[in-house]
């Protein structure tokens, strides 16, 4: 591609960032991620965080202080580095997990909207399943039985909430399935593999885009929840883990807002951010919501 | 002059969209006979229009020849011979030398290609070209013969930047990169606006004269197949009716439906006092085609015959042919006077 | 008194790249009983026309100047509320694609008994009775008003549409393409049906078209728009024969007529000018073959040509040259 | 030609309730660390669990013949004995179906309502400050996990406030002079959960209901309603909601699926005695009979709801014919 082609490409980017920058959730959602990612980055490291080592009975459930900027939880650690270090881990879970989930989901809805026949009703009759399926009782049993290691959430939660995107791809591939320069595409001799890539991946991925980020904020809630039922990897403190503890220590009654606050508080920061920006996308690639 | 396309007897059916219940239990599914035993010749260098109203089946018959729809029987031939389409090497030769042009210009190009990927797209997928410069060099001659000038001003643009008619050029140039010797043309200009529309088909009309290039033209409007055709078939319910010359089908039309669609022709005069004699009802279901001749519950001159015994394609004079019993009956009436 | 007078009239769109000059200062009239054809390509701001004088624009879509009279009611200062009690009960209208026009999940029958009922305050069972005469006229058959959009034809949605704008006696019905989806046997039996219906109901017509050949047979007057102007306007035996306007004859020129000798007509250069920065003077003159120094400046007045026959040129007929 | 639709919807689910019954069979038996060796070194299980599990299981014979078995069971409602209660499972949770019910059942129906109309507002009146508020408060209940809603209801109402009572069903130990007392007792535990999730379920119906309605506002039929000169109220009613409440009925099924998951986490913060509460508990005593037996009860209600708005969705849509 000469230099001509890559100034189209900035050219269509510059009015992509146009219609995302005037756009104010787009841009509030951008703030509060770039905010947690660099939290996640650089927090751990400059505030390093052992969940093992516990504080000393004086040091149990201290409200905030200079020394504990948010106190410490019932086992005397350190609350602030523990937001930071579950901030790392809250958000990998979140993104590993839809990485799997968006893969599954686009290319089953890809290949049962292309294919359609036989195929179709196979993977549609494997989707329907796992939509209806109630999700988290699902997770429960799975995790519960295959052991709560950080990776077997990951996996479980991705290779469980990808129904939902192969729905969405299957009913968008089979709109761009039906447009003429399908059938011209395959006039002049293309295959299969290279109309699916080439000609149904592009028109089908803003759609999965603005879905991606809008699961990885369904992810993200799913790990808080397991972990917060006590499924979470003790050895990983997820956001979802300090709420467990809070809440058996009954945090809440007790009145000790320091301990369950912030991290239910980060926890739907993050996940609005994500909620925030996905909807954007889905305005402004969405042509009929799109306003005019 | 040698032919290009032979049809013999062509048949392509489709089966009906038809409830669960039955496909369960295995009933005989109807059948939707969209092209049921069509004869035709495509010569070369010729502009063939094909003329129906929706559901006469032309669209399917083009795609039936270009292979984007399975023929149920009878053949196709190219260049006088069957090609095998299972043969991967034979494809991509037929593919090179038939093309086609659609009729949706903003929905027959991909919103998210580039016009280059666009026009040299048919070079790649049949991987013609080696160097970078030579797929360029192609793909701007193609813009150029398809009436794009200059052709560096669209190479980078998206599909959106462009007009109608600019696309419709856009898919032209495409067609014509491969040097192709066959064109269907699917109704190419009916979404344009007649300005425009008169461009794309004086651009055809040169591309037959100057290379050589052989169309069959489908469209609904009469008017336009007299244009630019030189021959005119008329088709309904996926059967010819009639076929010959544009001129002597326009004037000396023998078919009682090529006469309709004449009397029912909008033509841009003055006539407010002719009320049109109108055929009653609308075009029937393909599942059901009547029996005998298959236009007789709407034709003005049905006689018994029509309706037991289905009419084939016969002279009414040298290169205009019809299905109709009444050539027949005028014939045996002029024996009988003499 | 006429039926319907519209003057000077300026409707614009304001979207986030600019405000298009849809219809910029358009004026015609109609007399009762009266078919007037509104013809021009995309783009040309026939249908915004159509849309301001029920004002059933979209949002964005304002009426900027200009007065619109339904016989003595100025419809361009009425209030919402206002104009609503006239909206199909004076003016009604028939859509395009008669596939979508029509509530898909509620029967056709209800779809007009109900337009009945709410401007004419009848019982449901007289608006429903009224329905089954509507079918009739438009020669359907009255037992399938209970039918549903999805199980009749193309043709069949289009009568029923008519049928529905004929529900409340309307004084005008403006067609907006109404055969443009349409096989060309069945465009002829809706264009025969329009046409004895407005000679026998005495209702004004309003036929919008980019096809101008079919309005040959229907229309007393016809209008040509080009770039939300009105560039001719006069009889149809006026805008056929004996027309003025340099793209009156070229769009003319792009129907073939197969009474005249075979020519391959000359394609007009150019595509239609952006609303947003139209062109100056005269709109048509960067793909006139006539244009000359004026054409840029001046924007060339309406002149006559004969008794309701006029045009929007600095050099009328020059073609005939 | 409904019947075959709903012939089509019914097969469908059959093939998708036979689908959760083999996954069922295989999750509790041949999983990584098989759950039946884990009852046999269960501390807390009782030797006539353990014997009525293997019998039960039929251990011994093929895994044809055992899934033959445990289908068998299954009809005859016989779901093994849970070993943290020392009873049938069956008679288990037949007592926890109330709570839910009635909990899932009065926060999905104030969702449905409130969802609906704040989403025909803010599609109706797009770009005003309440359509702006409206997508706010849908984006922020949307992206709130559900148990931390419910813990800071608690801690607004009751620990501060002290309006609700924190946790249960009915206050413990109080007698109540008559059943109405204890109707509203309970009614003033129940505000709360319900409060919970149906917080949460009200930003999606919110959001789907705006945007399948902004998608209907754009189509054509409404122009021509719009043409017939009604006013706005009778366009919407008329018009817009038959068709934009059509997309509605289907995501309420589907839907419910998750409302389950939400359930589970209100009963654990509230402790309400449901079957989100049991299945908490089951599953920290890795009780896998019971375990079982709730998650197949939920799975075939889920089953069943989605059949039940298929065929409502068929019933409403004149165009579900073919």
């Amino acid at each position: 591609m000469s230099s001509i082609d890559g100034v189209m490409r900035r050219k269509k980017l510059k009015r992509f960032w146009n219609g995302f920058k005037n756009n104010r959730m787009a841009t509030t959602g951008a703030v509060i991620l770039v905010f947690f990612s660099v939290a996640a980055v650089i927090g751990p490291v400059l505030f390093p965080y052992n969940p093992m080592e516990f504080g000393t009975v004086e040091t149990i459930l201290q409200p905030p202080s200079t020394t504990y900027y948010l106190g410490t939880d019932n086992l005397g650690r350190d609350i602030f580095r523990n937001l930071l270090s579950g901030a790392r881990i809250s958000l990998m879970v979140g993104i590993l997990a839809t990485l799997i989930s968006m893969f599954l989901g686009t290319s089953i809805g890809i290949m049962s909207g292309y294919f359609g026949k036989t195929i179709d009703s196979v993977l549609m009759r494997v989707t329907d399943f796992f939509l209806v399926i109630p999700w988290l009782p699902l997770v429960l049993v799975l995790v519960a039985i295959l052991g709560s290691s950080v990776w077997i959430i990951i996996l479980v939660i991705g290779l469980t909430s990808w129904a939902g995107t192969a729905r969405v791809v299957r009913s968008q591939t089979l709109s761009v399935k039906e447009r003429p320069f399908i059938e011209r595409a395959r006039a002049i001799g293309a295959d299969h593999s290279t109309i699916m890539m080439h000609h149904i991946l592009p028109n089908v991925f803003p759609l999965v885009f603005a879905n991606t980020i809008l699961v990885t904020a369904v992810a993200i809630i799913s790990e808080t929840t397991l972990s917060f039922l006590g499924l979470g990897d003790p050895t990983r403190p997820s956001w979802g883990m300090m709420l467990h503890y809070a809440f058996q220590s009954g945090a809440a009654s007790s009145g000790a807002y320091w301990f369950f606050l912030p991290p239910g508080l980060c926890v739907v920061l993050v996940v609005l951010g994500f909620t925030f920006l996905g909807y954007a996308f889905d305005e402004i690639l969405n042509p009929k919501l799109r306003r005019r | 002059m040698d032919n290009v396309v032979e049809l013999k007897n062509l048949k392509v059916t489709f089966v009906a969209k038809q409830s669960f219940l039955k496909e369960l239990l295995m009933k005989e599914q109807p059948l939707v006979r969209a092209v049921d035993g069509v004869n035709v010749t495509i010569k070369k260098g010729e502009i063939l229009s094909l003329v129906g109203e929706s559901g006469s089946g032309k669209t399917t018959l083009g795609k039936a020849i270009l292979n984007l729809v399975d023929i149920a029987d009878g053949e196709i031939l190219f260049q006088n011979q069957v090609v095998n389409f299972h043969h991967k090497q034979e494809v991509r030769r037929f593919r090179q030398k038939a093309q086609v042009i659609f009729q949706d210009p903003y929905q027959s190009l991909n919103p998210k290609s580039l016009i280059i990927d666009i026009v040299a797209e048919p070079l790649e997928v049949n991987r013609l070209i080696k160097t970078e410069a030579e797929r360029n060099e192609r793909v701007m001659k193609a813009l150029h013969d398809a009436g794009l000038d200059p052709p560096e001003r669209y190479l980078y643009r998206y599909p959106y930047e462009l007009s109608g008619g600019q696309r419709q050029r856009v898919a032209i140039a495409s067609a014509l990169i491969l040097n192709p010797e066959f064109i269907v043309a699917d109704e190419p200009v009916s979404m344009l606006d007649v300005s425009i529309r008169t461009g794309i088909l004086k651009l055809l009309v040169e591309l037959k004269e100057s290379k050589g290039l052989t169309f069959l033209f489908i469209t609904h409007d009469l008017s336009l197949a007299w244009l630019i055709s030189d021959r005119i078939a008329i088709m309904y319910l996926g059967k010819i009716m009639e076929i010959g010359e544009s001129d002597t089908v326009i004037k000396q039309a023998v078919h009682p439906y090529t006469q309709a669609l004449l009397e029912v022709m909008p033509i841009p005069e003055v006539n407010r006092h002719r009320q049109r004699k109108v055929l009653s009802g609308e075009t029937p279901n393909p599942t059901n085609i009547p029996a005998g001749c298959r236009f007789h519950p709407r034709c003005p001159h049905a006689f018994d015959r029509c309706r037991e015994e289905e009419p084939v394609l016969q002279a009414a004079r040298s290169n205009h042919l019809a299905a109709c019993h009444l050539i027949e009956k005028e014939t045996s009436q002029e024996n009988s006077h003499d | 008194m006429k039926l319907l007078r519209v003057e000077n009239l300026k409707t614009y769109f304001h979207i986030s790249e600019g405000i298009v000059k849809a219809v910029d200062d358009v004026s015609f009239s109609l007399d009762d009983g009266q078919c007037l054809g509104l013809v021009g390509e995309s783009g040309c701001g026939k249908t915004t026309t159509a849309l301001s004088i029920n004002r059933l624009l979209p949002p964005e879509g304002i009426i900027e100047g200009g007065e619109i009279y339904l016989e003595s009611v100025k419809l361009t200062v009425l209030s919402d509320v206002e104009i609503r009690k006239h909206r199909w009960k004076d003016v009604s209208m028939v859509f395009q694609g008669a596939m979508n026009a029509m509530n898909p999940v509620m029967k056709i029958g209800e779809q007009i008994a109900e337009a009945v009922v709410w401007h004419q305050q009848v019982t449901h069972q007289q608006a429903w009775n009224r329905a089954k005469e509507l079918f009739e006229l438009v020669e359907l058959e009255p037992g399938r008003i209970g039918g549903y959009p999805h199980e009749f034809s193309g043709g069949m949605k289009q009568r029923a549409m008519i049928a529905m704008a004929l529900a409340c006696d309307p004084k005008l019905v403006i067609g907006d393409e109404p055969t443009t989806a349409l096989d060309v046997m069945v465009q002829a039996q809706i264009l025969n049906l329009l046409d004895r219906l407005r000679k026998t109901l005495k209702m004004g017509l309003i036929i919008i078209t980019h096809d101008l050949s079919i309005l040959g047979e229907t229309c007393d007057r016809i209008a040509v728009m080009y770039a939300g102007k009105i560039v001719e306007i006069g009889s149809t035996e006026d805008v056929y024969d004996r027309h003025m306007h340099p793209y009156t004859h070229r769009l003319l020129m792009g129907f073939p007529n197969i009474h005249r000798p075979k020519l391959m007509p000359e394609p007009i250069p150019g595509s239609p000018p952006d609303l947003i920065r139209p062109p100056s003077g005269c709109r048509f003159h960067p793909r006139c073959d006539y244009a000359q120094e004026i054409c840029q400046e001046q924007e060339p007045g309406m002149t006559t040509a004969g008794n309701g026959h006029s045009y929007a040129c600095h050099f009328g007929g020059a073609f005939n040259g | 030609m409904k019947r075959q639709y709903l012939a089509k919807k019914i097969i469908q689910s059959l093939v998708t309730i036979f689908f959760v019954l083999v996954f069922n069979y295989i999750l509790f038996r041949v999983m990584p660390g098989n759950p039946l060796a884990m009852i046999m070194r269960n501390p807390r299980a009782s030797q006539e669990a353990i014997e009525r599990t293997r019998e039960l299981f039929g251990l011994n014979q093929s895994w044809v013949v055992q899934f033959w078995i445990y289908l068998k069971h299954l009809f005859t409602g016989d779901l093994g004995i849970s070993f943290l209660y020392r009873q049938p499972v069956t008679e288990i949770i037949v007592a926890r179906i109330i709570p839910t019910v009635l909990m899932v059942g009065l926060a999905q129906i104030l969702a449905i309502i409130v969802g609906v109309f704040l989403g025909v507002i803010s599609a109706w009146k797009r770009g005003s400050r309440v359509d702006v508020a409206a997508l706010g408060f849908s984006l922020v209940t949307y992206s709130m996990p559900t148990f931390w809603l419910g813990i800071i209801l608690i801690f607004v109402f009751s620990v501060s406030l002290r309006w609700f009572p924190t946790s249960g069903m009915l206050t413990p130990g109080q007698s109540f002079s008559s059943t109405f007392a204890m109707v509203r007792d309970a009614a003033r535990h129940l505000v709360l959960p319900v409060l919970t999730l149906s917080l949460v379920l009200i930003g999606e119906y919110t959001l789907t209901m705006r945007n399948t309605l902004l998608d209907v506002l754009t189509e054509d039929y409404m122009t021509t309603a719009k043409a017939k000169g009604f006013d706005d109220n009778y366009l919407i009613k008329k018009h817009a909601l038959p068709n934009a409440m059509l997309p509605m009925i289907t995501l309420i099924a589907i839907n419910l699926g998750l409302v389950i998951g939400g359930t589970i986490q209100v009963e654990t913060i509230f402790s309400w005695p449901g079957l989100g509460r049991l299945m908490f508990d089951a599953l920290k005593a890795r009780d896998y009979p019971l375990l079982q037996g709730i998650f197949l009860l939920i799975t075939l209600s889920v089953i069943v709801a989605n059949l039940i708005a298929d065929v409502t969705y068929g019933y409403f849509d004149p165009r579900v014919r073919e």
